[in-house]
């Protein structure tokens, strides 16, 4: 049932957003990070990140037409293209092109409209695309590209690039390798201890994003900027963003200052794989995560929790993905328990009692 | 024993009279009347769980040889992959010899050591053997050597390896696994003994280290517990 | 079916479409998800549960006057579960390479709902005839939809169809392994369970559309055109 | 961080856009001329309508009664101005549905012509009962927008021990200035209308809130409250719907008032300025409530001011003096834009709630074109009494009224917030009347269907009752005729 009311009551004014308006401020909170990563990673991350895009609207006008909607203005929301954005951002910089559709795909169709469109969807689009992306394809998944920028001499050229897009990228293992996360996961395996592995690591180059990883997601101090100017800019919560970040900070403390040699320092974890993105834009999504801000509290602790044990003990050292996909499932569950008090009643829904004079 | 007209006589009686009485009992109209009564229902339980009992117990009684030989043929078909049928003329299940293995860190205390002879000398062995440090668990593999230590075979038998990616030390998947045919320790150096990666003579598949390096790891240890008890093993 | 005179005509077509174990009844999804990876896995595991419901069906027929229906419930998981493990001893004895592909899985029949179902909803109050007839077809339905569905995942998954068939059916089956897609990527996805979830999905989706269909077809025979018409004006 | 432990004496509310500083600046003006004819409806207040006690071609004096208030809880009507009784009369009311209600239509004769009354030398020697008795028969009604009668909220007041009497200042709705401009202008008449409100139900002290984007008026209101040691004016953070009753009640006194109860139950009552303003005038003038400051503004209006307009007033009149372009005036709304109700056309009289009149523009109003929800919980930050909107909008959509009454549709005060602010352009509030109106006409059918049952049952017990009775007579009948013919048979045996 749709109701058409004569717009007779309530507020005639409106605070001057919408939902394109909010969309388009994430994507410019993004620029930063993507323009450096597209950077970092030349001309067949751009190619992915155009593919990722403009599939994930073509899906979503797909699905608008099989409805029976109207797609214009729904696509001009802004949300499937930030859906694409949010993919690409997550992917390897130089997976080939059909990683970015079926990825598209698997984030607009099953993990939107299925579930009936914008707002109804129960898990996190980007986050889907990307965990069944990992399962369905772990090889394109974790073949992490070297920082290559766009016109050095030793990255690939315009013509290359097609190569790689298009006709995948065996023939240039000598240009990839593993992330730190998953390097350190390795060489585990060799009994090494972490001050020898990580001989080679920069904290500050990680830190800016001069690193093997995802797209968009290798640049903590810009993914950092952009968040911080979302919470500014009121588009976010600062609730997940601090508590996932101070959850996962001080879950690697502990067990670093338990374990120096088995458990990354937390500046590391803070540096790597996708938490600033997951922190920031990615559980921060208004519709997968909880309402009130003790719940977002309890999200962004229950991500920052999973990420720290999937990292650490788990078999994908990049499954950022997977904890928030488990912690969106427990969303509606938060909800259910944490609510604001009613105005005049407890927090069980009941009248208060009238102090006695 | 011979039954006289008369018995047989009186025997069919009988039958009739039972007949008779088992077709009146189980008229619908008779049962009706009984389902209700308690001792007809726990007669019934009881009945059905008997005849069950039975019929499994004879099935599983009569089809025992039959499994038995069936993985028996199972753990045949495993060895004749790792081991060449031209090298032997017995049957190899038959003729083992169990080795302690438990320094060598292969999963098992003892490892039973099947034998190959062809005219009675032994021209190779192979045995079972496990990487348990797997990326996602233990990996179960058998190994032929010849009589020289140099592998004839190696196979894994079953694994909990990621799909797509670890999964390539099954011969469906990719014929990695056949690249240690004819090596031993004698034509490799210890250092030669890994993947790639680590300076190794061996493959390392594209997304995945650990299960190759914990392959070659494993098999380098079990070639380990044949070196140390050749005269042993050749010589039975 | 128009050649089959009732009950056993409408029998069929509850067994096969209207009333299908997974589409109509939405049972036995625990066994269905676990080993439709690829076709010939749904064809094993539907056979043998084939096979069982209609043992199933035919042994609880023929003793349901014996069954009080205070007790029935334990008699019937003792025949079900009795059937199930004999089937489970003859295929390791006689059927070994299908046994060792289906194996882990033939255990699972106990858990499946749908034979409990049968025999409650149908077996039970129904002659023998009947109560065969309705397991083969109940079995057969169950059969299409794991096939169906293994071979949607098996495509989709390894761009392959019927993989293995010569091992479940011997070796003159062979032609059935088909590759779909030549040199195709794979789509892990689909082979593990969520994938199973999604294809599920795409095929209830498919059979509602087909019904709809019929539904229209039906409709328009029963509704004179021209009031039809008249509607739409 | 400490607020995060302490109870937040704030919750929920948005930062609306002002408009108020052009109004604000302007002193009142009262120079309105008297119109023609003014349509005064019977119920200008919450409770029972008033009962005319005129006839229609009477002659009346300004000032003189009208309708008398009925039942407890009523306010009485008074004529605006002199002149003639032309209609007692069903005519459309200011609501956004115009459908009509009885009005009395008096046609002024511009010699506006008080009725002599008697006034008190000294009120503050009348007994409480005595303010609170003129202030009844002066028709006070509370003018924040509740109009509440406020000679019962002051009887409540002198029942339950005060106190705190607040008087709300606030004045959150963006537009308006009314208030603000009464309380630079009159204060101290403002202030005198306080000390007899508290005189009227004896209350110890009173709070003054306003505010703190009205620096003019606190200072004004400061000012004249400075010799009066029992009254208190402060300032108040700008935050829509800071005049809420109940917010500003939990922000000056800390206390909530539990669901279902009056404020006077915990020793808390509020009035609105122009209330206390109408006070002074009633016992220190003798004038009952005749006019109110209107706030005529928005985009269409020209001339945007505050203007002191007798009751029955038509927008069109109030336009015309304004200068409003009803070309370019895509919503005409009484009331502030957050809470007002937006009315069909300008044919419809001002009443005592009237504290505004808008006529926006197109581009001043919410866009309309509703957007799938996107569960930014926005209106469950700006919610004031703790609600989840879209949780409550998303069941009324699927029309699961009932759980939207579990999530407490009920205490919604349709203060527009969650409308506000949400992205989507959602019209939640509209949702949550539409359901609250529902559900109370399906509780009517169904308390009328269980009234009709328990007719029905009445019915057949007394049907059976009288049929019983019947065969019992009949019995009886019977039995009397047996025995007569027993005794015949006896009499005609022994014959």
């Amino acid at each position: 049932m749709m109701l058409q009311l004569k717009p007779s009551s309530g507020a005639h004014v409106g605070a001057n957003t919408s939902v394109s308006h909010i969309m388009w401020q994430v994507m410019l909170a993004l620029m930063p990070a993507t323009v450096f990563g597209l950077w970092c990673f030349g001309w067949p991350a751009i190619n992915l990140f155009v593919i990722t895009v403009l599939s994930a609207v073509f899906f979503e006008a797909w699905c608008l037409r099989l409805a029976g909607r109207i797609a214009k203005p729904i696509l001009l929301d802004g949300s499937a293209a930030l859906t694409g954005w949010l993919v690409a951002m997550t992917l390897p910089p130089w997976a080939p092109w059909w990683i970015g559709v079926v990825g598209s795909g698997l984030a607009i169709i099953l993990g939107k409209q299925v579930y009936g469109g914008l707002g109804q969807n129960l898990f996190n689009p980007a986050m889907l695309a990307r965990v069944a992306l990992l399962i369905s394809f772990p090889i394109e998944m974790t073949t992490w590209a070297n920082v290559s920028p766009l016109f050095f001499s030793h990255s690939p050229g315009l013509a290359e690039s097609w190569h790689i897009t298009f006709s995948g990228l065996y023939t240039i293992d000598a240009s990839t390798g593993a992330t730190t996360l998953g390097y350190i996961k390795t060489e585990f395996s060799q009994n090494r201890l972490l001050t020898d592995i990580l001989k080679d690591y920069s904290g500050f180059l990680n830190f800016i994003g001069w690193s093997r990883g995802s797209l968009g997601e290798t640049s903590t101090l810009l993914l950092g900027l952009g968040g911080l100017w979302l919470i500014r800019q009121g588009i976010i919560q600062w609730q997940i963003p601090v508590s996932l970040l101070l959850t996962v900070t001080l879950l690697a403390g502990f067990f670093h200052s338990l374990d120096s040699e088995h458990y990354a320092s937390p500046w590391l974890h803070l540096n790597s794989g996708a938490l600033m993105c997951v922190a920031f834009f990615i559980a921060t999504d208004y519709v997968t995560s909880p309402n009130t801000p003790t719940g977002q509290l309890v999200f962004g602790a229950g991500c920052g929790l999973l990420i720290f044990v999937i990292r650490s003990w788990g078999a994908y050292p990049e499954g950022a993905g997977f904890a928030v996909l488990l912690m969106n499932s427990a969303t509606p569950l938060i909800d259910y328990y944490i609510h604001p008090r009613i105005y005049g009643r407890d927090r069980k829904g009941k009248p208060l009692e009238i102090p006695k004079a | 024993m011979k039954l006289d007209p008369e018995t047989i006589a009186r025997l069919k009686e009988k039958i009739a009279v039972y007949r008779e009485f088992l077709k009146n009992w189980l008229e619908p109209s008779n049962l009706a009347r009984l389902r209700p009564t308690l001792e007809f229902q726990t007669g019934i339980l009881a009945g059905f769980a008997l005849v069950a009992s039975v019929l499994l117990g004879v099935t599983n009684c009569s089809t025992e040889g039959t499994v038995q030989r069936r993985l028996a043929e199972d753990l045949k078909k495993s060895l004749e992959e790792v081991v060449p049928p031209a090298f032997y003329d017995n049957d190899l299940l038959q003729d083992t010899l169990t080795i302690p293995s438990a320094e060598y860190n292969i999963g098992a205390n003892e490892t039973t050591v099947y034998i190959a002879l062809k005219s009675g000398k032994v021209t190779a062995v192979c045995y079972k053997f496990i990487a348990p440090d797997g990326y996602s668990g233990a990996i179960n593999m058998i190994m032929g050597l010849d009589r020289d230590g140099n592998i004839l075979g190696v196979r894994v038998l079953s694994h909990k390896e990621t799909p797509g990616l670890g999964d390539k030390i099954e011969v469906a998947k990719s014929n990695w696994i056949l690249s240690f045919v004819g090596r031993s320790l004698d034509n490799l150096t210890p250092a030669q003994w890994a993947v790639k990666k680590d300076g190794g003579d061996f493959d390392q598949f594209a997304g995945a280290t650990i299960t190759p390096r914990k392959s070659v790891q494993a098999i380098y240890r079990a070639l380990q517990l044949f070196k140390d008890h050749q005269p042993q093993l050749i010589n039975p | 079916m128009f050649f089959l005179a009732e009950p056993y005509r409408k029998i069929a077509t509850d067994g096969i479409w209207n009333n299908n174990i997974v589409f109509g009844q939405n049972l036995a999804l625990c066994p269905l998800l676990a080993v439709t990876g690829t076709a010939t896995n749904g064809l094993g595991m539907g056979l043998a549960t084939l096979v069982v419901i209609i043992a199933s069906n035919g042994l609880i027929s023929v003793t349901r006057y014996l069954i009080p229906s205070e007790i029935r419930i334990p008699i019937f998981v003792l025949l079900i579960a009795a059937l199930v493990t004999l089937v489970d001893i003859l295929m390791n004895a006689w059927a070994h390479e299908l046994y060792k592909v289906l194996g882990l899985f033939i255990a699972l029949i106990v858990t499946n709902c749908a034979l409990l179902g049968r025999a409650e909803a149908f077996a039970s109050k129904q002659p023998v005839k009947h109560a065969l007839w309705d397991g083969l077809m109940m079995g057969l339905g169950f059969t299409l939809v794991l096939v169906a569905l293994g071979a949607a995942r098996e495509i989709n998954a390894t761009g392959m169809l019927f993989a293995n068939a010569s091992l479940l059916l011997g070796e003159s089956f062979r032609f059935l392994e088909v590759t779909i897609i030549p040199n195709y990527k794979g789509f892990l996805l689909m082979a593990l369970p969520p994938g199973g979830f999604i294809m599920l999905a795409f095929l209830i989706v498919g059979k509602r559309l087909i019904d709809q269909k019929i539904a229209v077809k039906k409709v328009l025979l029963i509704v004179p055109s021209a009031t039809l018409a008249e509607e739409e004006a | 961080m400490l607020s995060f432990f302490s109870k937040p004496r704030i919750q929920g509310g948005v930062h609306a856009e002002q408009h108020k500083a052009t109004t604000a600046a302007l002193a009142i003006a009262n120079n309105f001329p008297i119109p023609k004819k003014l349509y005064i409806p019977l119920q200008q207040h919450v409770g029972k309508p008033a009962e005319p006690v005129i006839k229609v071609g009477e002659k009346v004096l300004k000032g003189q009664l009208l309708a008398y208030s009925q039942g407890l809880i009523s306010a009485p009507v008074h004529a605006p101005s002199s002149g003639i009784i032309l209609d007692v009369n069903d005519y459309p009311a200011p609501h956004p549905s115009a459908l009509p209600i009885r009005m009395i239509v008096l046609e002024t004769d511009d010699k506006d012509q008080w009725l002599t009354t008697q006034i008190a030398d000294d009120p503050f020697r009348l007994n409480p009962e005595e303010i609170t008795l003129r202030v009844g028969a002066a028709g006070i009604v509370g003018l924040g927008g509740a109009t509440f009668p406020t000679a019962v909220k002051l009887n409540m007041g002198r029942e339950n021990h005060i106190d705190t009497l607040i008087i709300n200042g606030a004045e959150c709705e963006p537009y308006l200035s009314c208030d603000d401009r009464l309380m630079q202008e009159r204060a101290a008449m403002i202030i005198d209308g306080v000390r007899l409100m508290l005189h009227g139900m004896s209350g110890e002290h009173a709070v003054v809130a306003i505010e703190d984007n009205k620096p003019q008026a606190f200072v004004a209101m400061q000012t004249a409250a400075a010799p009066f040691p029992q009254l208190k004016v402060m300032q108040i953070p700008t935050r829509y719907p800071m005049g809420w009753d109940r917010q500003l009640i939990r922000y000056v006194t800390g206390r909530e008032v539990p669901v279902g109860c009056r404020s006077s139950e915990i020793g808390v009552t509020i009035h609105n300025v122009g209330t206390a303003y109408a006070v002074h005038k009633a016992i220190r003038l003798g004038q009952p409530l005749l006019s109110r400051v209107i706030t005529v503004a928005g985009g269409a209006v020209l001339r945007p001011m505050n203007v002191e307009v007798p009751f029955g007033t038509l927008i069109s009149e109030l336009f015309d003096f304004c200068e409003a372009d009803l070309g370019k005036t895509a919503r005409i709304i009484m009331g502030g834009p957050m809470m007002g109700d937006s009315l069909p056309h300008s044919g419809l009289p001002t009443v005592k709630a009237t504290s505004g009149i808008l006529a926006l523009t197109q581009n001043e109003l919410k866009n309309s074109d509703e957007q799938a929800c996107i569960r930014c919980a926005s209106c469950i930050s700006v919610c004031p009494a703790g609600l989840r909107p879209l949780d409550m909008a998303n069941n009324i959509r699927i029309n699961q009224l009932d759980a939207a009454v579990d999530l407490g549709l009920k205490d919604c005060i349709s203060c527009g917030c969650c409308s506000y602010i949400c992205p989507s352009n959602i019209p939640l509030v509209q949702y949550f009347k539409y359901a609250s109106g529902e559900v109370a006409a399906r509780q009517q059918a169904q308390h009328k269907s269980e009234q009709t049952k328990r007719l029905i049952d009445a019915r057949n017990a007394r049907m059976e009752r009288i049929a019983q009775l019947q065969r019992e007579e009949e019995q009886i009948r019977l039995a009397a005729k047996a025995e007569r013919e027993r005794l015949k048979a006896e009499q005609e045996a022994l014959a």
